[in-house]
């Protein structure tokens, strides 16, 4: 019973963690049409903006929302100084469809090595905030601590901004209508390059709260080569795709359960799954439910 | 269309290995291998460029069918001691049918969906070697292509002899590429990469010519991953990361996905950057980490240059410029 | 303050779309465009309301010029445009569609009037206001889109094939919605159409459009009456 | 004319192809046909293939300027007989590809004498397999993997490795629960491929019962996966928990069950217990405390060993600023017994006479080891044996009651027993002569 209830820990905070990089995900997804690889990138450099952050600051929380505001303005960069041209351009030809997927891999080659000339090549440490020592109950102690619950806490936050933001203003009003029509939003008056550049801005927001958090939720250390982030990217799609990639919803609730699935198949069957579970997880959604597991057939809702 | 006679073709080839087999005998030892090394990439970029370019589907993991093939063709070389050009068609036929059940799944799948599950592919699939202890594990397996014949003489060395077999395999894989390109088939790719719609509308069945590409395209792939085995001499989950699935693709782009006719640009340019960086470097004695990142930083670079402004490639820009040129 | 176009060329590539147009739609007047298919009567409408650009010519609109800036821009000279085709967005919900209309507007009690008279011109959105624009039916969905313009509190109207897909009884249902709003707003309004009747009948002139250029001219009992027009546009 | 264009390209194509080939060449470094590859008059050229970048590179990186650090010392001192010592580093990223494309460019191109310490098994497998430096009479020196298959002296001829197998270590550790932690209940943690798998083989040889056993997937180490690992042990009442994985594995096992407040009495394989990679991985020294560990060097804090004072010395001032850790301590070891193989080749060195002289003399080399160097004609494995010890406070690897106590056995059945070596004085200055 108690391994149940770790277990299920286990997969729910990492699962909250796949969900922020979904949502970012999404959030590009749904205002450029375009999967951005180079995400995982940008939550690399955003949690080392978070690092530098800590250097001068002593509030985690400060550096985060640092972190934020340094994501939200790379992100943006990258929509106006990058994707702007490279949609322009790739209008037409043959790899028109596929052209900004294999850019934006590129892009992830940049950063990273970037990155690495910058901060070097070397573990950094990115301290926690709060205690990672875990609940007891009687004898017994939980794998949730203080700082797996802010995990959710700042996660569960997040994602009621967003739906505040996207449900009841007219900002979000026209993210959503930029986002399912462009041409509709830009008669109705919408500036739609600038939405567009807003919502990559979002997205690079929450994907360095994942990275942060990520971090933390681990031993602390970060590195560019670190393998973990680029585990993050293909959680956060996989999750995004069980979600249905048009649902913010959707991708929370994509990437809790690919944690918790995640979790126990590492636990109760073995631990030697960890790169397969997820991609077949992927596959079964792909063949099961296509349009994703909040998805309408034919329709897609906010 | 450039149309040329099969005659014309088949002497064009020959001409060329001759010209590749009188370069073998001029340069070291260490541009052999590297021409062994092109040769693998040339193969790995044609299957994606047959897969892209004449489908229009994209797959962010060829490199884990390059696993699939080396990993088969050094089975059956282990546990069957067949011939090396046996466990070359082994090779090409296990990645073929792992190509084929992925194109079932592609072929239900849109851009996006299909370059994130092929990503996922090749972050998974080379772990499953640790899962079986006949895989060989994280050290892998030996994949020995013997010897060069002994009548080839004492000087002969072994990564002339791999140079000679991947050209060979190279030349015949990129002939048959043409002929199946200039084939009904080619053409009904062509047509599906323009539009779906109009495809299915001239009684195409989509899904089926889908998978059909994704198997060629895998089989392609299997080849190169024997070829890639074959010049380590051995196949281990390490020698397949997702940095190889990239460079393909980019070896890919900077080829120009719609037309074989550049194949070798990219593949030159895989293997030459990081040596002439390399080289440059030493000479104006920058930081050791800019010198280890220089390459990749110049690579990616280059290839968003292209997607951006020549996303059909090189080649096709240079035949458009001069078509246009002859219209005037 | 009337919509002047002069000397319109409008190319898609290598293919001219529109050739040297001009006509002229007074303030408060309905002007109907007719045409045969491709004959270029929804490129007029996307150039004007800036989705698409001219290669030649001017049209200019309260002075302002409608072949320059961008269409987000064109919606705060006042100038709306239904594209073809139900043009509502099927995932926001009907109020959202008609917000969407009045988004660019700063002050949101005015909004809150313009979208009451939008309810009482089309009661069947207030009924469905808070229901998925996907759920509606192409009557409904032709109201809405019209309402999202109206939502703007737009001078020129430009409408685009607002009769497409309907049933006949609907089809009139509109038609005297559209002449109504005319009048009533003292709107002008260019209504492109392939029910030519339908459109001339409530229109003052019209124009025909034929492989791009303008064929004929005239109010539109002239028009009506002519029998060139008759056999091929009128079905007689 | 339309034919004549797609021949241009083909032709273009092929034309590029050579350029680009040419273009790159270097000229080789001429030579005199009498010295041997990579000797001049005043230069031993050697070089090293090791992950400098990328996700296995930390700790491993610093071993190459270690090596120099030792190299330079011996160079100002003389050097070996009149010649300086230059090290070239390739940096292989881990991947096969790199390392055998890394190797060749070594030894065609940059033209070295010999291979010293390259890491990883499945590279040093690629690299025997493709260049096959045993055909082309290169030697290998010190491969750094403890892989048992490179024992294997005819079809490894001039492959050396220093390190135990990972099947003697299983079984030394075996021994010393044995003898410290009789009855507990023991779990382990290992890599789930032939690195484990050599352990396994280890433990079942010496017949050691686990209460449970935790194999994870090579690359998935990390502080989530490790909380799973962590509530296994926890729930089969492990004692005892032998953590035979990589530095990053280790780190994750500890810093998680330091949070899980699951404290059993830790026991580290070598390969993973190196203090530095590990505090560099967030695990605070406190958390190491108390923890097992094994080496067959001495603890890199015991200062008053004659070769950690001078190493630590030299590495001070050719590397200010990093720690001297095990890595380093490996490091110039290696180069250390490179020295004295190249000065035991003789006055004008080959690559013949380098392996003869290690073959002939290796057993009587000088070397920080705690044990001999076993290497003879019919053996090129170094050391065969482990110390055990402790984590002091500040995660230094100290040894059981300030004594060495070394085990020795060998990669089959034999028995382990306890060494009575006692390591012969440095040579004057760490120079050997």
């Amino acid at each position: 019973m108690f391994q149940f209830i770790n277990t299920l820990l286990i997969g729910i905070t990492s699962g909250a963690i796949y969900a922020l990089m979904a949502l970012a995900i999404v959030l590009v997804w749904r205002s450029t049409r375009v999967i951005n690889f180079a995400q995982a990138g940008q939550a690399l450099a955003s949690t080392y903006f978070g690092y530098q952050a800590l250097q001068y600051i002593d509030s985690f929380w400060i550096a985060l929302i640092i972190a934020m505001a340094g994501g939200a303005i790379l992100s943006a960069l990258i929509e106006v100084i990058f994707m702007r041209i490279l949609l322009k351009h790739t209008t037409s030809g043959a790899i028109a469809g596929v052209a900004p997927i294999i850019a934006t891999l590129g892009l992830l080659e940049i950063i990273r090595t970037l990155v690495t000339l910058k901060w070097g090549g070397a573990d950094v440490i990115v301290k926690a905030p709060l205690s990672n020592t875990g609940f007891s109950i009687g004898s017994n102690t939980l794998v949730f601590s203080p700082m797996k619950l802010a995990i959710i806490a700042v996660v569960t936050v997040l994602l009621l901004v967003f739906s505040v933001i996207f449900q009841k203003t007219s900002i979000g009003l026209s993210l959503r209508a930029s986002a399912f029509s462009p041409e509709l939003a830009r008669l109705a008056g919408i500036r739609v390059d600038r939405i567009r550049t807003l919502g990559w801005a979002f997205s690079g927001a929450t994907g360095a709260v994942a990275g942060l958090l990520l971090v933390t939720n681990g031993n602390g250390s970060l590195s560019p080569a670190s393998l973990e982030f680029s585990l993050l990217l293909i959680s956060g799609f996989i999750a995004a795709v069980i979600g249905g990639l048009e649902s913010l919803l959707g991708s929370v609730v994509g990437g809790v359960a690919l944690g918790i699935i995640t979790a126990f198949v590492l636990m109760y069957i073995s631990d030697s799954l960890f790169f397969i579970a997820p991609f077949v997880v992927l596959l079964l959604v792909l063949f099961i439910r296509p349009q994703g597991v909040l998805g309408k057939k034919g329709g897609r809702r906010a | 269309m450039h149309k040329l006679s099969n005659k014309a073709r088949i002497a064009i080839f020959i001409v060329l290995g001759f010209v590749i087999f009188l370069i073998s005998n001029r340069v070291d030892e260490l541009r052999v291998y590297q021409g062994a090394t092109v040769a693998v990439y040339v193969v790995g970029i044609a299957s994606i460029i047959l897969l892209t370019g004449y489908s229009g589907q994209v797959s962010l993991g060829q490199g884990a069918l390059l696993g699939v093939g080396g990993y088969a063709a050094a089975l059956a070389r282990l546990h069957w001691g067949v011939s090396v050009p046996v466990s070359f068609a082994i090779a090409i036929l296990a990645a073929a049918a792992a190509g084929a059940l992925l194109g079932v799944a592609a072929a239900r799948l849109s851009g996006p969906y299909l370059a994130g599950t092929t990503l996922a592919l090749a972050v998974g699939l080379p772990s499953i070697a640790n899962q079986f202890t006949f895989l060989g594990g994280e050290q892998g397996l030996f994949y020995d292509v013997g010897f060069p014949p002994a009548s080839l003489g004492e000087d002969f060395t072994q990564y002339k002899w791999f140079f000679w077999i991947a050209a060979l395999a190279t030349l015949l894989a990129i002939f048959w590429l043409q002929n199946v390109m200039r084939s009904r088939y080619g053409r009904t790719w062509k047509a599906i990469r323009g539009s779906d719609i109009a495809a299915e509308l001239a009684g195409i069945n989509i899904a089926r010519v889908k998978i059909l590409a994704f198997t060629l395209s895998a089989g392609v792939a299997g080849l190169a991953g024997a070829l890639l085995a074959m010049t380590i001499g051995t196949v281990s989950p390490s020698a397949f990361p997702l940095a190889l699935s990239f460079s393909l693709l980019t070896g890919a782009v900077l080829s120009g996905v719609t037309t074989l006719g550049g194949v070798m640009i990219g593949a030159v340019t895989l293997v030459a950057i990081p040596e002439i960086v390399h080289s440059v470097v030493d000479r104006i004695g920058a930081s050791e980490a800019v010198a280890t990142n220089l390459p990749s930083l110049i690579v990616s670079a280059l290839l968003i240059v292209t997607v951006i402004f020549v996303p059909n490639g090189p080649v096709e820009q240079m035949r458009t410029k001069s078509k246009k040129v002859k219209s005037l | 303050m009337s919509l002047e176009v002069r000397n319109l060329t409008v190319n898609h590539g290598a293919i001219t779309a529109l050739s040297d147009i001009s006509f002229t739609v007074p303030e408060g007047e309905l002007v109907a465009i007719i045409g045969a298919n491709g004959a270029g009567k929804s490129t007029l409408l996307r150039t004007l309301s800036g989705l698409k650009d001219a290669s030649h010519g001017t049209a200019t609109w309260k002075g302002h010029n409608l072949l320059s800036g961008k269409a987000e821009t064109h919606v705060r000279q006042g100038v709306a445009h239904v594209s073809e085709g139900m043009s509502v967005i099927p995932e926001l919900t009907v109020e959202e569609n008609l917000d969407l209309g009045a988004i660019w507007r700063r002050n949101k009690s005015e909004a809150a009037t313009t979208k009451a008279e939008v309810f009482d011109l089309f009661p069947r959105l207030q009924e469905r206001i808070n229901q998925s624009a996907d759920t509606l039916s192409g009557g409904e969905r032709q109201m809405l889109a019209i309402g999202r313009a109206m939502m703007s509190k737009p001078q020129l109207l430009l409408l685009d094939e607002p009769s497409l897909g309907l049933a006949p009884l609907l089809v009139k249902q509109i038609f005297d919605a559209i002449s109504n709003i005319s009048r009533q707003y003292g709107l002008s309004v260019v209504l492109v159409e392939q029910n030519a009747m339908g459109a001339l009948k409530i229109a003052s002139s019209g124009i025909v459009l034929n492989l791009g250029r303008v064929a004929m001219t005239g109010t539109s009992q002239e028009l009506i009456s002519d029998p060139a027009v008759q056999a091929a546009y009128l079905g007689y | 004319m339309k034919a004549f264009n797609r021949r241009k390209l083909v032709t273009a194509s092929a034309m590029l192809a050579v350029t680009a080939l040419t273009i790159t060449t270097v000229p080789a470094q001429a030579f005199s046909p009498k010295s041997e590859v990579g000797v001049s008059a005043n230069e031993i050229k050697l070089g090293i293939t090791i992950p400098m970048t990328g996700a296995a590179s930390p700790g491993y990186n610093k071993v190459p300027a270690a090596m120099k650090a030792y190299f330079d010392y011996v160079n100002a001192n003389g050097g070996v007989n009149g010649r300086k010592i230059t090290l070239v580093v390739k940096d292989d990223q881990y991947v096969p590809t790199q390392a055998v494309a890394k190797t060749n460019e070594l030894i065609l191109k940059d033209r070295v004498f010999a291979l010293v310490s390259p890491l990883g098994t499945a590279n040093n497998k690629a690299v025997a397999a493709s260049v096959n430096p045993a055909k082309r009479g290169v030697p290998v020196l010190f491969v750094n993997t403890g892989f048992s298959g490179f024992a294997d002296v005819k079809k490894y001829p001039t492959t050396y490795s220093l390190l135990p197998s990972y099947v003697m270590e299983a079984k030394i550790m075996a021994e010393y629960i044995k003898d410290n932690f009789a009855g507990k209940t023991i779990g382990l943690v290992y890599q789930d491929d032939d690195f484990g798998s050599d352990a396994l083989a280890g433990f079942k040889t010496a017949g050691v019962k686990f209460a449970t056993t935790v194999g994870y997937a090579s690359g998935s180490q990390s502080a989530t996966t490790a909380a799973g690992w962590v509530t296994k042990l926890k729930a089969a009442n492990c004692d005892v928990v032998i953590l035979f994985g990589v530095s990053s594995a280790t780190a994750a096992g500890l810093g998680t069950a330091a949070a899980l407040k699951y404290a059993p009495q830790w026991i580290l394989g070598s390969v993973g217990g190196d203090a530095t990679t590990i505090k560099a991985a967030g695990v605070p020294a406190g958390v190491l405390y108390n923890a097992v560990g094994a080496s067959f060097l001495p603890s890199t804090t015991d200062t008053a060993d004659e070769y950690v004072s001078l190493f630590s010395g030299i590495y001070a001032k050719a590397v200010p600023g990093s720690a001297f850790d095990n890595n380093v301590l490996v490091g110039m070891n290696s180069a250390f017994v490179t020295v004295q193989a190249l000065q035991a080749a003789g006055k004008n060195p080959t690559r013949k006479s380098l392996i003869a002289a290690i073959n002939s003399k290796g057993s009587t080399f000088a070397s920080a080891g705690l044990l001999p160097l076993n290497y003879s004609a019919s053996s090129h494995v170094g050391y065969n044996g482990y110390w055990f010890g402790k984590y002091s406070p500040t995660g230094d690897l100290k040894p059981d009651g300030g004594k060495y106590t070394l085990y020795t056995t060998d990669s089959g059945s034999g028995a382990v027993v306890k060494s009575t070596y006692k390591r012969p004085a440095m040579p004057a200055k760490g120079l050997p002569n």
